[in-house]
This record gives C-alpha cells, structure tokens and sequence, in this order.
C-alpha cells in the first residue's frame, strides 16, 4: 500500500484507528440475547447505517446486551465500543458517558477525568475532523440515549 | 473536434485542489459544475441590470426582461420546444409536482392507472405516490433493473393508464430508456407521458418535437446552470387546458376582490418575482452545450462509461447495479462492495480528491431491492477523462487493501 | 453613525449611468440592489465549491452542506426564529401558497373565515380567494385605505375567523400595519395569523418572537439577496403538524414503493435540490442588513419618506394615495397626476435616469377603487438620499411642463 | 424648460412627437356611436391602457366610428390615429394597414409605398427605440383587428 505523502491519507488514519477497524471486523456482543427488557432499532437512512440495541437490566444496571447491526466501519465499530463500555452501568452512569461521548466528538470542552473514563472510545475521536461522518459514530450513542431516557428508571 | 483540454479550462473548480489532492469530480449526476460564462452571466446581471421583470416602463427593468426571456428562449431551443411551453419552475421536483397539481390532480380518478419503473427518483415516485392516495388510482411499476423491456410494459398498460412518467436516464442504473418506443405504444391513446429528463437533456440531445411527449422536466443545476430553477416542457394544448399552480403576481392577467383571471403561457404558471438571474445563468449554460453538441457530449461520455464499466469486471468483490453490456447505458455508474460499505469507500476517496456520491440516490426502494441501503456513484461530463477513471481505479484498489 | 458613501460604494450597479444620466434607483419595492458582497458569494460558491448538498461525503459537498445551512442560520438570527423553523421557498408568493396547501386547506372549512386587508398584494389575495373557493369559507376584507383601525377589525373578526393574512408594510401604500395589536386580539383564540413580510423584513426590525406571529413570509430579492429564493417562517408547532408542500428528494427521510415518511424540519417542506447558491447569497444579505442595523435602515427611510411626502404636498395635480401623515409610513410612495398617465412619467423619468415604477403594483383592485389602473411609485432603500429626492422632483416639474 | 443636451430627450421628444401630443390632448372621434353594428373593448391590466372602439359598417365599408379611451399618451394617441384612418375603408384595406402600422412599429421591411399610405400614423415611429410601449401603440390596432376578423365579412 503506498500512501506516503498524502497529507489527507494521515487524517484518514486516524479515523480508521486499529482500534476502530479491529472493532469493525470483530463487532464485540453483536450475538441478539433473548428476554431482552429493552431494544431500539436506529438507523440513518440516508446512508442505511442501522443498529439494533438490546438491554438486560437487573437492579437498575446493564446486565447483559447486545449491539448488531450494518453500515460503515465509523458506525458499526462506534456500536461495538459501546456494547463493550456499558455493561454494570446504570442509568446515571450511561447518561454521563453519553455526554462525555458528544463532547469528545464535537470537540468541546472534556476534564481530563472524563476523558479518561472513555477509555477505548476515545478511538473515535479522529472522527471529528469528518463533520459529515460525526452522526455515524454518534449513531448508536444517540439510539441509546432514546432508549434508555424513555425506558431505564434511574 | 471537440478539444478536451480546452473545455476543462472553462471550468474554474476544476482546477483547485481537494485535500491536498487535483479534484477528479464525479459526482456529476447530483450536479454539474459550471463554466466561468455561466458563472460570470450572474456577476452581470446583479452588477449592470438588476431589476424586477414584466411590469417595468425604465431602463433596467426592460434589460432584465430582455435578459429573462432571452433565456427561455435559449431553452426552448435546446430542447426543440416553442418557447411558451417552457415553464421556469424551481428543480426538476417541481416541474413534476406542477404536472401532478394541475394537470394530473384533475384528470386522474380512481379507475385510471399510473405507470412508473422501479428505478424512478424518489421526485417521480413520491410525487405519484401522493396523487394515487388522492385520487384512488392505481400506481403500477414496470420492473427495469435488468432493462427496458416494451413488452412488459405492454403487459400493464391498459386503456385506464392515464399517465406513464418515466426517467429518459436512470440517475442509478445509467440505463437509457428509449422513450420512442412508449411514444408509439400510446399514440393514438389518451394516454400522456412525462419523460424525467433530468439526467438526460444535460448529456444527450433531446428533441420534444421529434420525441413527440407530453410533458419533460429537468433541473439547470445538472446542465451546467445554477442551482434554483428548473424547467418543465408541456404541450400547448395541455398546458393551455391546466389550472394553474401557484397563485399571486406575474401568473394572473386581471384580479378584482373575488375572482381573478390567469394570465396566458407560460406566466400562468409562474407566480410572484421569478428567479430571474438564473433563468439568464441557463439560457447562457443551455448555450455553451449546443455549442459544444450535445452529439459530442453523448459520444464522449458514453465513451467514458463504457471503458469505466469494463475495467469494473475485471473486480471480483465489486458489483455494478444494472446490466453492464447490453443495454445503452449513459456515464452513471452505481456499485457496491461486498464488504466495505459506500461511505467508507467515499470518504477514501474524497481524501485521493475524487468526489463520489453514496448513499440512495433518492431512489431507495431500487437500491434496497439490492439487498443494501447504500451505493457508491460515479457520474461523468464532458469535462471528465480516461485518466482520472484511472485514478478512480488506482483508488479503489487502495480502499480494498485500506479495508481489508 | 452610518456611513451612506461608504454603504453606496458596496453597490456596484447604483455607479451606473442609465440613459446618459446618473441611476436613480427608485424601485426597491420592486426589487432591491445588491451589494458587491452578495454577488461575490454567488461567484465563490460556484468557483470554489459548487457541489449537491445534504447527501454526500465528499469534501466539496461538506462544503456546500455547511455554507447552504449557515444562510439559514443568518436568516434565522436576522428575525430571531429557531432556525429549522426557516424554510427556503423561490419567494414571498410561494411562502404563502405553501401556507395555503400545507395548513390553510387542512384547517379551514366552510364555516370559518378568513381576514385579509384590500391593500394585499395578489400574492396574499388571490392565493386566499383560492383557499376560500376550495373550502367554502368567508373571505373578509379590512378597508385600510384610510389607515389601519384595530376597531374595524374587531368588527369583522369573530370565534370563526380561522386566518388573518396581512402585510405588515402596504407596497402601495407605504402603511406599516402595527402587528402587536392585532396579536393581542387574536392571543387566546385560535386563529392564525401570516405577516407578509415582503416590504417590512427587508426595511425595519422584525422579531418574529416578538411580535408572536405564526407566520412570516419574505423575499430575498428586496433584502439585498438574490432573486430566486424566499423564505418562510412558522411557529415549530404548526409546521410539524402541516403536511408537505412538494415531494420528492431531501423532503423524505424513508420510502418504500407504495409509501414515504417526511423528513425533520425544515427539510419536510423543501423538496428536491435547493437553490444552494441563493440561499448562502441570503444569508450574506442578512449579514451586510444586520452589520448596518435594521434600526439604522429604517430611520434613514423614514427621513427620506417624510421628505418626500412634504415635498409631494405642495404639487396640486399630483395626489399620494393613502393618508400622508397621519399614519407610519415607510418608503413606498404611490402617486397619480391629474392627467397625465403613470407610463408616461415613468417614461419621461426613464430618460432622465430614474427608475420608477408604473402600473397595479400587484394590487388592481386597491388601485382600482382609485379610479384608475395605474399608478407610479417611488420607493426607498438605505442607499438612497434626499438628494435624489430632489432630483426625481425637479424631474416631476419638468414632466408636469412636458405633458401639458 | 431646460432639456439641452440630455441626449435621452431626444429619443423622448422623437416618441412623443408634437403630433401624438395634439392626438393625445384632443383625440378624434372619441364621442360615442350610437347603433354600432360592431364593438370592442381592448385593454392592458397591466398599465390600464383601455379603448372602446365602436363600428358602423356599410355596404363592406366603414361609415362611421368612435374610439374612447383612458390610458398614457400613446395608446390614446394612437387609437385617436386610428380613428383618423379606417373611415370608408373595407375589410381587406384595414387589414392591410393594421399589417404595415406592425411592420413599421416592428422595424420589419416596408415598401415605400406602403409607408407613405400612413399617413400620420408615421409619427407613432418614434415609439419604436422604447420597446415597452410599443404594446401601448398597438393596443387598438390588435383590437380593431380582433373585432373586424370575427365580425366583418369581405
Ligand atoms: C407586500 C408584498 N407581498 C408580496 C410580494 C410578492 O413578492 P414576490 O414577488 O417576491 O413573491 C410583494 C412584492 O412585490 C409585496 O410587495
Ligand atoms: C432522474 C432524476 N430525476 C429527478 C431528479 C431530481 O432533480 P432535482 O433535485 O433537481 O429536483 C434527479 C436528481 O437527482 C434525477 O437524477
């Protein structure tokens, strides 16, 4: 592959992370769970990127859930790095991830504590200099976002 | 001869750089670029002449007027039409929303059928959609995705089929529709059809009067003319025959307190100030392509299509929608890949400087039949060459090892 | 302070000799001039980054997505409005037309009515005529010819009065209706009420939360913007509940072949490719209004309009039409002449490089129940002077001797 | 009255020549007929130019006529022209001299001969370097020939 030079090849590098394609190759939880208490489908149907989500929830945190889906590799790897942050979260918790997750991705003003606690998804942050493909990464953060607001009680 | 090099010269944008890289741009079927004439016309017009149209006894408003009749005139000649059968509206949407309103809202009811292919523009489609819901008709697909085929339409066209509206060029498929054929099918019938000719009168000649059709629609924009208006053609007596569309200033000819009287064609469809920069932008765009023939343009972008079609076989994981060989094709080509989906290929590319569309092309239900909902696009124009398919195809090369 | 050589020198056209003689430019109502500014966006935009908006991933499209979106914010801020509650049309008569197909139609019924003045524009008279003979309902009429009298309208309004449409500044008679009073009347019912804008957004401050209007239409062509787009503005409640306007591309956001879910605002109401170019230009207009000051803009025409008006007293064959001081009035100037017959002033003022207008104004009834057809009017933008004012008046002499 | 040397105003003064303002101050034939066996009213919403022209035909020929009218100097002017030139003519002649008032107004090719047959009506010529008011100068002209093709026979 020879793609030294091309100024644009770098941003493009650091939007197609390792962390980011390996999680597009390797979804992580992408296998539907059964008695699920909770799921939403969403998609953007201009460019048909879709993610199914399903919660299981006991005692008001994330018990068990699964992310599968189809599109892009921002869209599906952003889906994937959810599935893997949420798990023993509540709805609190969730919220506040959600937040950090947008501040990182619209580039606005995070502590260093809160972007610490992205861990992995901060992966997603070279996102950021491709305004257009931000809703893919924020895809299922916002589907979540609707999820959980309508149905988690806190 | 046509000299290439020349006409790319025209064309300010083509010369700048997009991520660092020369733009290859082929993402003509959304729309076209736009000659420095075209560009420049506009300049002029607000600069030395700017006026409201019509109803002006000074100077400027008279040059204005001039100026916009000018350009309708230039239309119709381009299209072979008399010139108060061409109709400025918005976009090609428009035009057909405008035949839908007053013409087929009015002559359409629910023992009548509509006709439309699988691969219509979600303009041509929705559009009917919704007189369908009003009147009671029935809407009935003619399945092209393999190509045109008469008879099949033959096989749903009945003497209840008020209407057939059809694309002249699939903005998915790249297929060319031979309109002659439909023509001849309903000649004699009551039958009308709208020819979608949004992506054809850019690229190939179009003659209303030889292709004898009821009604055309296309957008400037996609002709090398501005964004914001549009063109619908209809027969005289059609047109005559039809409510009007919008009401207010310009499209009447008298108004008291409670009624008033339309003007005559084509004004009776086109209310209040009307775009009036951009109807002269076109008549200077539809120029510059009679000027280079729109014969040449044809010949050149098939040209390019079919060569970009070929080298896409020798591609294992890449597929192209539509038959790629046997049926005449224009410079539109839609793929998809089997594992690296259109945005990624897109944004790829975009960072080589080559503008690809992704996405449903408006034509969602044609692009999911496909089992997808999102195809990548390549579109060309008579500035585009043999070279920069190349590019095109080193760049692909690089997304399948990229995503890989 | 105001700069008013400066603000002249940012119009290139206003520079221009017309028939040998300097351009006096007193048609705005008609249409206004353009600053360098505009033009130059217009250019750039298809120099630099033409492209489809919306749809693509490519850089060019970014582009022109963001520029496209960031016109409507500036309208937005411009009239102090959510900015998806701004909705892109080709001018104030498809503002209202949409008003008209996408609410009025769905909510009006024969027992309503309907309150419009007998000064409207046809725009906002025949477009209700339509409505009222579609739906059976009543269409009230408010005399404001010797002003506007909240009284007289509390006497035609009632519990059924679905709808009051009226222009917020009279193109004829130069009358600035004051809004709040008639929101106070009407807050707590349910009717509606339409501002057309068409002569007060260009002109003065308008605070659409404010003045707690439901609607408020305009056009970009006499705010110093292009031709070819207007805009709508609509309480969010009420648009999310209309049903579209067209349909077709960008206004969907799902389709199957026998159905369509709408899109967000404001894109549900803007089908197909928008007018990209003009709405990035309105956006510049906006911008060079509110960096001078709506304040500012429209006290200066307030100057030039009393002035003139003076001026216009002491002529015994000439008479304004409306009430010359007793009421707001902004730069819109109506006159006839005893006998001497609006073409041929404006003919006359032609030759000596004043741009007038001549005719109904888009207002045959009004100007009917004058007892004439025609009439000429002068009408003001802040790039105009008391200097011309007295240029046009010595010219009105020399016509008054040339005709006699 | 000081127009020296405004170069407009000579075109102005060639439109508005001292014979269209003697016509437009004292129109001809502008008294109402009556018993006309033929009558029109033409006009132009768009400025308001109106004009009634009214017919008495005998034996083919024009006996006698009326045109009134309200509107700018040049489409009174010309309907008082009018006036002036049709008396005693029959259907053909008419339609003959509406032809050459178009040609002339329309900068078409005319005969000297046919010119000279005008008479007065040369004066309208000047209309022709403002083409907005050239509709003023035909109003009555396109109307007289609306009401003789329907009406008169040959
Ligand atoms: C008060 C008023 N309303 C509506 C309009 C119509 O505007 P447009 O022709 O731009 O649709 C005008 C313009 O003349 C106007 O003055
Ligand atoms: C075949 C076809 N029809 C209609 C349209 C709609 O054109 P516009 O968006 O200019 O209204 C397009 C443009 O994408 C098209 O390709």
């Amino acid at each position: 592959m020879n793609m030294g030079g091309l100024s644009g090849l770098d941003d493009l590098n650091e939007m197609y992370e390792s962390i980011i394609l390996d999680h597009y190759r390797n979804p992580r939880k992408s296998e539907k769970i059964e008695n699920s208490d909770f799921e939403i489908n969403v998609n953007n149907p201009f460019c048909g990127d879709e993610l199914f989500i399903q919660l299981k929830i006991n005692e008001g945190i994330v018990d068990d859930l699964s992310i599968s889906g189809n599109g892009c590799a921002i869209s599906q790897s952003s889906g994937s790095l959810l599935a893997e942050s949420i798990q023993n979260l509540n709805k609190d918790q969730i919220l506040i991830l959600i937040t950090n997750v947008r501040k990182m991705m619209k580039d606005e003003d995070i502590s260093e504590e809160d972007r610490d606690s992205l861990g992995d998804i901060e992966a997603l942050e070279g996102v950021k200099k491709f305004p257009v493909r931000i809703k893919c990464a924020l895809l299922g953060w916002a589907g979540l976002e609707d999820l959980i607001k309508d149905k988690m009680t806190s | 001869m046509i000299n290439f090099d020349n006409i790319r010269k025209d064309f300010p944008i083509l010369d700048s750089k997009v991520n660092g890289q020369n733009l290859i741009y082929f993402d003509n079927a959304a729309t076209s670029q736009k000659p420095k004439k075209v560009i420049d016309s506009i300049s002029d017009y607000y600069t030395n002449y700017n006026s409201n149209v019509h109803r002006g006894v000074h100077t400027l408003s008279m040059k204005a007027t001039d100026a916009y009749e000018e350009g309708r005139n230039k239309v119709a000649k381009l299209i072979n039409a008399p010139t108060d059968c061409i109709i400025w509206t918005r976009n090609t949407t428009e035009s057909l929303n405008l035949i839908a309103t007053s013409w087929a809202i009015n002559n359409i009811s629910e023992d009548n059928n509509i006709i439309i292919t699988n691969a219509e523009h979600h303009s041509n489609l929705v559009t009917w959609q919704q007189v369908s819901k009003k009147t009671g008709c029935e809407l009935r697909f003619l399945d092209i995705t393999d190509g045109f085929n008469i008879n099949e339409l033959k096989n749903i066209f009945d003497v209840n089929t008020s209407l057939i509206s059809i694309t002249h060029m699939s903005n998915v498929l790249g297929y060319v529709i031979p309109i002659e054929q439909i023509t001849e099918l309903i000649s004699g019938t009551n039958t009308k059809i709208i020819v979608d000719g949004a992506q054809s009168v850019p690229h190939m000649p179009v003659d209303v009067s030889d292709l004898d059709i009821d009604f055309l629609t296309f957008s400037a924009h996609k002709m090398m003319g501005p964004t914001g208006i549009g063109v619908l053609y209809g027969k005289k007596e059609l047109l005559l025959d039809m409510q009007p569309f919008l009401f207010g200033g310009d499209m009447i000819i008298e108004v008291s307190y409670d009624d008033a009287k339309w003007n005559q064609l084509p004004y009776k469809f086109e209310a209040g100030t009307p775009n009036i920069a951009d109807a002269i932008a076109t008549g200077v765009a539809a120029d510059y392509l009679s000027n280079i023939g729109m014969e040449n343009i044809w010949n050149h972008e098939l040209e390019l299509s079919k060569y970009a079609l070929n080298k896409f076989s020798s591609y294992d994981k890449f597929t192209v929608l539509g038959d790629n060989f046997s049926h005449l094709r224009g410079g539109v080509i839609s793929f998809i890949h089997d594992k690296i989906h259109p945005h990624d290929i897109g944004t790829f590319l975009d960072q080589k400087g080559i503008a690809i569309r992704t996405g449903h092309h408006c034509a969602m239900p044609l692009i999911r039949s496909y089992d997808t909902s999102a195809a990548a696009r390549i579109s060309f124009y008579i500035y585009n060459s043999i070279e920069e398919i190349d590019s095109f195809f080193e760049a692909l090369n690089e997304v399948e090892e990229y995503f890989s």
